[in-house]
This record gives structure tokens, C-alpha cells and sequence, in this order.
């Protein structure tokens, strides 16, 4: 696969849909330990709402769907995170405005406008351990990835690494922002919920387009 | 999980189904929102409205102080989640009275996000809205950094102050004025004794020891001041005033509004013993109330402890708490 | 133990002290009793008086049921203990407007026979005393042994019935009918999810497993009907209403008042839900729910479970039930 | 000894209320198990205010001393067990009226007395676990003593030891008042808690009158 169309977006998010509820236990934990335990939930509700709203959006083209499946994750799952995350989808998904399918090019920045928007909305800056502390890094690698020429399904996946060893660079992190915010130095050494999905969700692109 | 629910994903639906059969006189939806309720008789024509929300699982709070002297819509969201900006904008909309819109709620991330969003798309549609923020838990951030502090109980004087200067007939900017002042004059302070469950989540949030208190907890688990020993109750109301009185500070002279909250799990009976013992230390610092409020303003699920928040009273504050309000959830409010 | 309370043996009158000083302009001691308190503006003179009492650990129940259009005054005893006959005495002395004296309680033994030695000593002082007792728990005793049974929530609507009916200016023996009949026409059962612990005490009265309810359980930990694993709540009302709707029994074409009583730790949001289930299961039998009453009406310390009364209504409990009435321990009674 | 003065009274009193707050928490388990568990507070509120009456009551006969030691109990520690211990105290102390000493010879008279008040008061009968199943063999065994012509010492052994018989037959029976009567066939197994304090009271007083 060195594209995705928006059957291909479809069938991601159906995927990514299918597995994200089998981590709520564990976001829930991480949640609680500095926040008051809700991400888990909020990820379960919301991936059910993506789900539900996919049927009607594989007219649309691929930008069009991110950004109605954020709309859609917050409109039944609202939170802090969930506003995130809807912001994210749809500053991606308007940066691909037009394009009928999303190559490897895009993706640096689509993540990049992501994390923009998410600044933008949430004033977060980077090392407060928020999700922009996998967005950048993430961004960044796909920039390097494009820029050696590599393929979807190698760029995704040297994504996932650099994303993964970003999340572990968040638990030094002192939380800032959100519920987190104050727990202070208690946030320190446990990695970010939040980052924490959303390199759940990379894993599943990896995988999604490794075949 | 000692709960008394049927599926825990359709706990906050089913809530506000009970709320709806139980008080019809008092509160219908917006529209067709499943997940924003405004008052029966409202829109209010010419009266600034005045929406809240937040998550759910702190009744009263939100949606029991929606009614006459006091909030006209609220939206609601899953448990301990903001609500979402498409609920908000039903409120805020359906609630419209043509006199502009207060969003009035405590300063969470989540609510400040999607409220935001939720603004935006009613000034879209030519509806003036301003937005005024509870802060009244001092244990969240020192008073430099006041914009970082969270709300607990104490959101109700925001409520009944905001709300009756919005009955009196003021405009947006006066309303606005008036929540302003009675949110930073407002200053709270709460200690946990048992943590909360999500229905949702079906385990505790988070644990507190056997014999064990946390001083300055927020109504979520969020991290307080101090965890140790339960020592007499008298002791703890002494810790929370310390904190609450050399906040603002309070001074000799002052004129209070108290409120005692119970967080739900714990009895009447304790919330009046700590009433007792405010009075006390509140006399003996030369502080005089004017009005005092002890029960259940902001439960969080089965969670135990209390909090007491003090409100700093000048004439126009007294006259605007001292004004009638109506909600089937609270005690008669106003003379 | 996870309380708020200082000295466990000073717990019942640092409550009454809390009380007295949150609620001057409406409660008040009798004479120097300290465990007799009444009406701020009592005694009311040619009025019928209404005396309650019992254990303390409940409130609302007893303190928070005096006021105008409920009770007179109140002796308050220990936790889940008789008050002494010299309390009620000294409540009936002074709630006295020389127009008799009616002694409205709970079926427990302890206040019977405290009660019934105040009424000898009353009578001595040539006050007319009456008394009348609430039986409404169903799970207590088979409905051939009415006689038999205990007290729960149920018991606010005889103060409400009984009161409205005194302040309507009715002679001894009137208030006396009505609430005979509002007695009467009162059935509840409850259900319990956690123990509670007696202060002085330190140790849960009683076990209930993890996961496990007992369904009909009293509010000071008497045997329920049956115990097993929780079930969801809709079954749970189901179960409860089968055998209230089964006891008088309440037929198609009856009209009721609803309780849902929380027993205090169970959270606002869950006797909604089970209220939302009540409306359903009352619709099907065809059984018109003329008012409803959702919250904490009689709590038992940090006991989780809750409670559904039904009253049966015809034209005057239904005039007597939507009378004003008024308690700053009670959401507003009345239209 | 062989009779008891207001003294003497005074002085068993005295000591019963020291020694009677000690077995509040058996009493409380006793009745947590098939009613609310407060006996044993009521045992040690009850005791206490006994003991702030004496003082005042030093001038009185012994029969006047019993009941106001009774009507003193009930009115700190009303309850069930209040309204019951104070009717069989006034009823026994009426018993004695005018008498300037207790003999061993006036006890029964004083037991039954006690018992045909606490039925009057209560309307339980023998066999309902109460009291009433220990006050009645007392009184029997005391007749028996004083037919025998026993020491006040050797007579109060003999009515503890009969005491503690009639409490271990009370297992067997149903309750049938206060709280415990809710219990039914639950309450099978348990001795009264109530006829245990009598019999602790008993106890005391036959180690009070041997010296
Ligand atoms: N301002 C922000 N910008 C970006 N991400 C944020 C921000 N605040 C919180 N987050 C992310 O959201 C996660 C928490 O989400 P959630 O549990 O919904 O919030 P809350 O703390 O309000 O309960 C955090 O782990 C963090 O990754
Ligand atoms: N009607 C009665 N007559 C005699 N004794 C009684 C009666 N009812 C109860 N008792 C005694 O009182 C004891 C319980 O007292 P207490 O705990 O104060 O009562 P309650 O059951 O009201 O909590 C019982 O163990 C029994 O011995
Ligand atoms: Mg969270
Ligand atoms: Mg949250
Ligand atoms: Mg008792
Ligand atoms: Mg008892």
C-alpha cells in the first residue's frame, strides 16, 4: 500500500475502532494515577462513535472523514482529550483538503498542522506531557522518512519507534495542562495518558499498512 | 462496585431520564439534545441567560441549579468528562433569550475546550456570549496563579450570585460583573476520605488508607495539599480555614457567606458538626456570617469528605444571595 | 472508621449544636433540654402539636421534619436509640398550644415505650396526648402483623399528611385520623448495599459481601427478606415494588406519591435511575403517580442502599400532601 | 454481709459501673448480631450516668436510690434496654419502699417485681428472649434460697449461677421484641444480649456481696 483512499481510511479507522476499547483498563490506570481515570472510557466511547459515524462518510474524501471522525469521537465523548483530539483530526484532515488519497508526503504535515492545532486550542507548549510531545517527534520522523524516500509502510513504522520512544520520554515530564496539571511533580515517571493512545493508534497504522 | 445501576454506559442517559419524569414542571431538553436541559418555562425573553455544564456525577451539580434566580440551561457530559460542543451550543442556543449568554462553569481543561468550541460556533450565529470561570479551590494553585485553580462546591455562590443579577434584569456585562466578583471572592477547601468509583470504570479511581484523609483533594481524586491520619473532626475544619482565611485574606470585619458541603458519602450529621466548629473559629477571627448553606451543593459519586468554601459579602453581593432561587434539588434558597 | 467527627460519645449533641446554630431563625431547644429542640415560633397556640423523635443517624429524619406544616418538636436519643421520656416530655410540655399533643414516631420498641412513659407524665400534667405510629417497612412483618412493623422513609408522609392537616386548624382528633390513614396508606421497602458504623461504636454493625445486597434490610441493619448478588437496578425496583405493589394492595386506577429515599451514600444520580424504572412499572399497573419526593428523606450514617414508599392518595391526602410545608433540611414541600 | 444499707448500696453501684463498661463491645457484637448494635453504648452511657447520680443520692433509702439509679440510666441511655433495666429498677425499688436495708429475704419479692414491671412495659412473656428469661429463674432460685435458709452470699452465688443457666437457654428461643424480633429464626443460636448484661450485673453482685 503506498496510498490510502478513503476506503483505505475507512477500513484503518474500522480497525482502529476494533482494537482501541481493548486498552481501556489500561489507560484508565495511567489516567488515574495522575488525572481522575476517565481516558479509558472516553477512548471507548469515542472509537464507538467514529464507528458508528463511518457508514455515512465513505462518500467523503479521506480529510473530509478525519475530520468528521473527530467531530464524532467529541461529540459523544467530550473531555479534555477529546477536544484534543477532534482538534488534531481536523486541522490533519483540512491540511489534505481536496486530495482523493493521503500518500506518505502528506503524513509529515498532517501531523504537523495536528500539532499546531492542538497548541493552538489547548496552549500547550512542548514538554509539558501532553500529546504534542508524540506529535513533533512523530512529524519530525515522517519529515526525515519522506526525505530518505522511504515507503508507507516503513515510514509508518519507523514512526511508531519514534513515537514510542517519545511516550517513554514523557514520564520525566512534569505535567502541566489538564487534570495532570495538578499533580505536579506527582506526574513525574508515569508515562502520558494521552501520548500514550496516541501511540496505540499509531501501532495500528503501522500494522494497518504493512498489510 | 456497590452501585445501584443498570449499564454503566447508560448511567448518565438514564439519569437524566429520572430527572426529566421526576420534575417535568421544572426542567425540559433543549430541543431534541439528549444531553442539554433548560429550564421549563424558559427561554427567558429578555433576560442574559446564564448556560453551564460539565461532567457528570456531582448532582446537584450541574444540572440542579438550573431554575428561576439561577442557571437556564445546562449541558451535561459522561461522568467526570466535559460535555460536548455540540450539547453546549444546543443550551446556550435554546436558552437564548435575545439578552446575549453567560457561559458559567469551573475552570476544567475539558469544559474550557469544548465551551470554547461552543462559543464560537454561537457567536456564528450572532449570539453574544461571555464566559466567567469558578476557581474557588485554593489547595489547586497558589493564589498567584488563581487562573490555574480548579472548582469544587463553591461554584454554587457563582451560580446564585450570577443568577440573580440576571433575574434583576442586567445586561450581559453587569451579569458577567456580578459572576466575576463572586467567583474570586469565593475561596474553598475540601479533604477526601474514600475515593469515588466511574460507573464505567468499575474500580476506584484512586485508594486512600484505612484511617487516612487527603487535606485539599479535588471532587475528581485530583492531588491535594497533605495525605495523613484522620484527626478530629475539629482539627480538620481548623487545617481547611487556615488555608481558606490566608488566601484572600479574610479579615476581622469581614461578612461571610459559609458553605458546608458533604461529597456525598458523608452523613448530615458530620457536615453540622463542622458547621460548628466554622462558626467557632470564624467568631473568634472577628468574621461575621451573614448566611450560612451546609448539605449536599457538589456530590461526587460515593465518594466521602466535605469541604467548606466562604464567600466575602459587600452589599451588592448580599442583596444578589439574599434574592429568592427555585431548584427541586436544593433546600429553599433566599429570604 | 472514616468519619468527621471529634469525641464519638459527643457526636449526637455536637450535631444538635451545628444544627442550632445553621438554623436560629427556625429551630430552637426546648426550654433547657438538650435533646428537645422545636419550632423557632413554637409553640403555635390552638394549634394541634405534633411530637416526634427517635435514634439519631438519620437526618432528615427526626430534626429535620419540624416546621411549619410537619412537626411541632422533636427529642432526639442517642445514635439508633430511644430519646429518654424526660426529652419528650419536655418537647410536648413546649410544643403545646393547648390544643393536644399528637406523638407521631416510628414503630421501634425503644421509642414506644419511652413515648408511652412521656404520654403518662404528659397526661399528669393534663396535656392530651395521642399517638400514632408509622409501620410502612413491608419486609418487617407479614401484612396480617401490621402492628408489627418498623418505620422507613415512609414516614415523612405521615408528618407531611399529619401536618398539613394541624395547620389547617384540625382538632386533635382530625390530625389524628389523618395520619392513621397516611400511616396506613404507606408502604416501602428498601434495600442495602453497605453497613453503617455507630460512632461510639467504631465497628460496622453488620457484613455485607463485596458485590452482595440484602433487599428489605432496615435502616439500622434489621434482616431483610433476602440477601444475594446485586443485580441491576431495574431489577432491583422491580423486586422492591412487587412487594409493595402486592401488600395494600395498590390496584389499577389508584393515584400515589412516589419516595425514592437514599440512604445517604448512595449518590443523587442512582435513586433518579431507580426513580426512571418506578414511573415505568407504576405506568404498566396502571397507577397514576400524582407527586413525587426523590433524595435523602431518612438517612443511616454511611449506609449505601435506598428505599421506595408509595402513599396511596384520595382527594384529602392529596390536598394535605401539596400543602406548603417547610424545612431548611428538605427541598421546598408543597405547590 | 448480710444486708445491704444505702451504703452498701452506694458501694455496689459504685463498682458496678466501673466494671460494666468493660464488656461493652461483647455486648455490642451480642447485639449487632440480630439487631443494631447498641447495647453495649447504651450499657456505658447508662453506667456513667448511674454513677454521676450517686453522689446526690447518698441520703436515700436503698429502694429510692434503685429507682432513681434506674430513671438516671434511661434518661442518658434511653432505648429499649433503657426503658426496660429503669421500669424493673423502680419496680424492684418499690418493692423495698420504707426499708432502711436490703435483705437477702426481700429479693425475690424485688425480682418478681421487676419482672411483672419490665412485662407490663414491654408485653413480652416467658420464652421471647428477654430479660424476662433470666429475671424469672433468678427470682425462683432466690425463693428456693431464702426457703433454705442460705447467706446473702451463698444465696447471690446460687441466683448467678442459675442466671448463667437461664442465659444459655435463652439461645434456644426466637426473639420476638425490639429489634431482635425482626430477626426470627435468624436470632436462634445467639444468647439475649440483653439477659447477658443481667447476668453480668448478677455476677457483680454476688463477688460484691461474698466481699
Ligand atoms: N492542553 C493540552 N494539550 C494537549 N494535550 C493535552 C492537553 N491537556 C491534556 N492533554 C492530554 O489529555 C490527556 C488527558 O485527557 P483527559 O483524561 O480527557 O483529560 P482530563 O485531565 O480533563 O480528565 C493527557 O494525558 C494529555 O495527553
Ligand atoms: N419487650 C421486652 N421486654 C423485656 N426485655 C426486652 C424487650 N425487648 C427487648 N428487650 C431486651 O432488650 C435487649 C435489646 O435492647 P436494645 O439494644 O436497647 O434494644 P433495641 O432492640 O431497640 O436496639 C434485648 O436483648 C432484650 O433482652
Ligand atoms: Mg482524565
Ligand atoms: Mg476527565
Ligand atoms: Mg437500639
Ligand atoms: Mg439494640
Amino acid at each position: 500500500m503506498d496510498t490510502l483512499s478513503s476506503a483505505d481510511l475507512i477500513a484503518f479507522l474500522t480497525m482502529l475502532t476494533e482494537e482501541m476499547p481493548g486498552h481501556s483498563d489500561r489507560l484508565r490506570e495511567l489516567d488515574a494515577q495522575f488525572g481522575d481515570g476517565d481516558l479509558g472510557i472516553t477512548i471507548a466511547i469515542g472509537m464507538k462513535a467514529i464507528r458508528d459515524a463511518l457508514p455515512e462518510l465513505e462518500a467523503e474524501e479521506p480529510g473530509v472523514i478525519l475530520a468528521k471522525a473527530g467531530m464524532a469521537f467529541n461529540r459523544e465523548a467530550a473531555s479534555t482529550f477529546g477536544a484534543i483530539f477532534a482538534t488534531a483530526l481536523m486541522s490533519a484532515g483540512k491540511q489534505v483538503r481536496g486530495k482523493p488519497e493521503i500518500a506518505l508526503g502528506d503524513l509529515p504535515g498532517m501531523i504537523e498542522a495536528a500539532a499546531s492545532g492542538v497548541s493552538a486550542r489547548g496552549g500547550a507548549k512542548p514538554g509539558e506531557k501532553t500529546i504534542l510531545d508524540v506529535l513533533l517527534p512523530m512529524a519530525a520522523e515522517l519529515q526525515a522518512q519522506v526525505a530518505g524516500g522511504a515507503a508507507l509502510a516503513d515510514g509508518a513504522a519507523a514512526t511508531h519507534r519514534a513515537c514510542g520512544e517519545a511516550l517513554e520520554a514523557t514520564k520525566s515530564m512534569e505535567a502541566k495542562h489538564g487534570r495532570g496539571g495538578w499533580f505536579k511533580e506527582k506526574s513525574i515517571g508515569i508515562q502520558d495518558p494521552g501520548s500514550t493512545a496516541i501511540c496505540l493508534m499509531m501501532d495500528c497504522f503501522a500494522r494497518f499498512v504493512a498489510g | 462496585m456497590k452501585k445501584l445501576i443498570n449499564d454503566p454506559f447508560e448511567f448518565v442517559d438514564e439519569t437524566i431520564e429520572g430527572v426529566l419524569l421526576a420534575h417535568p414542571e421544572h426542567l425540559k431538553r433543549c430541543g431534541g439534545s439528549k444531553r442539554a436541559l433548560m429550564r421549563a418555562d424558559g427561554p427567558v425573553e429578555g433576560k442574559v441567560a446564564i448556560v453551564t455544564g460539565g461532567g457528570s456525577g456531582h448532582i446537584p451539580v450541574f444540572l440542579g441549579y438550573v431554575g428561576p434566580g439561577l442557571c437556564d440551561a445546562v449541558s451535561i457530559g459522561n461522568v467526570f468528562s466535559s460535555p460536548s460542543p455540540d450539547d453546549m451550543l444546543a443550551a446556550t442556543k435554546a436558552a437564548h433569550g435575545g439578552a446575549g449568554v453567560l457561559h458559567l462553569y469551573g475552570n476544567y481543561s475539558g469544559d474550557k475546550m469544548n465551551f470554547g468550541m461552543a462559543a464560537e460556533m454561537a457567536e456564528m450565529d450572532d449570539i453574544e456570549v461571555a464566559t466567567v470561570l469558578a476557581t474557588d479551590d485554593v489547595s489547586s494553585a497558589p493564589v498567584e496563579e488563581i487562573d490555574r485553580r480548579r472548582a469544587v462546591a463553591g461554584l454554587f455562590f457563582a451560580y446564585k450570585i450570577a443568577g440573580a443579577r440576571a433575574e434583576e434584569g442586567a445586561g450581559l456585562a453587569e451579569v458577567v460583573e456580578a459572576a466575576e466578583q463572586a467567583a474570586f471572592a469565593t475561596r474553598s477547601m475540601g479533604v477526601a476520605l474514600t475515593p469515588c468509583t466511574i460507573p464505567a470504570a468499575g474500580a476506584p479511581t484512586f485508594e486512600i488508607g484505612e484511617g487516612e484523609m487527603e487535606i485539599g483533594m479535588g471532587i475528581h481524586g485530583e492531588a491535594g495539599v497533605r495525605r495523613g491520619e484522620i484527626v478530629p473532626v475539629d482539627d480538620v475544619v481548623d487545617e481547611l480555614l487556615g488555608h481558606v482565611l490566608a488566601d484572600m485574606p479574610f479579615k476581622a470585619g469581614d461578612e461571610v457567606a459559609v458553605l458546608v458541603n458533604s461529597l456525598g458519602a458523608t452523613p448530615p450529621e458530620e457536615v453540622y458538626i463542622m458547621y460548628r466548629r466554622v462558626t467557632a473559629v470564624l467568631g473568634e477571627a472577628g468574621i461575621a456570617i451573614h448566611r450560612s448553606f451546609i448539605g449536599e451543593y457538589a456530590t461526587s459519586l460515593e465518594m466521602a469528605g466535605a469541604s467548606v468554601s466562604l464567600l466575602r459579602l459587600d452589599a451588592d453581593l448580599k442583596r444578589l444571595l439574599d434574592a429568592q432561587a427555585y431548584s427541586p434539588f436544593l433546600p429553599r434558597l433566599g429570604a
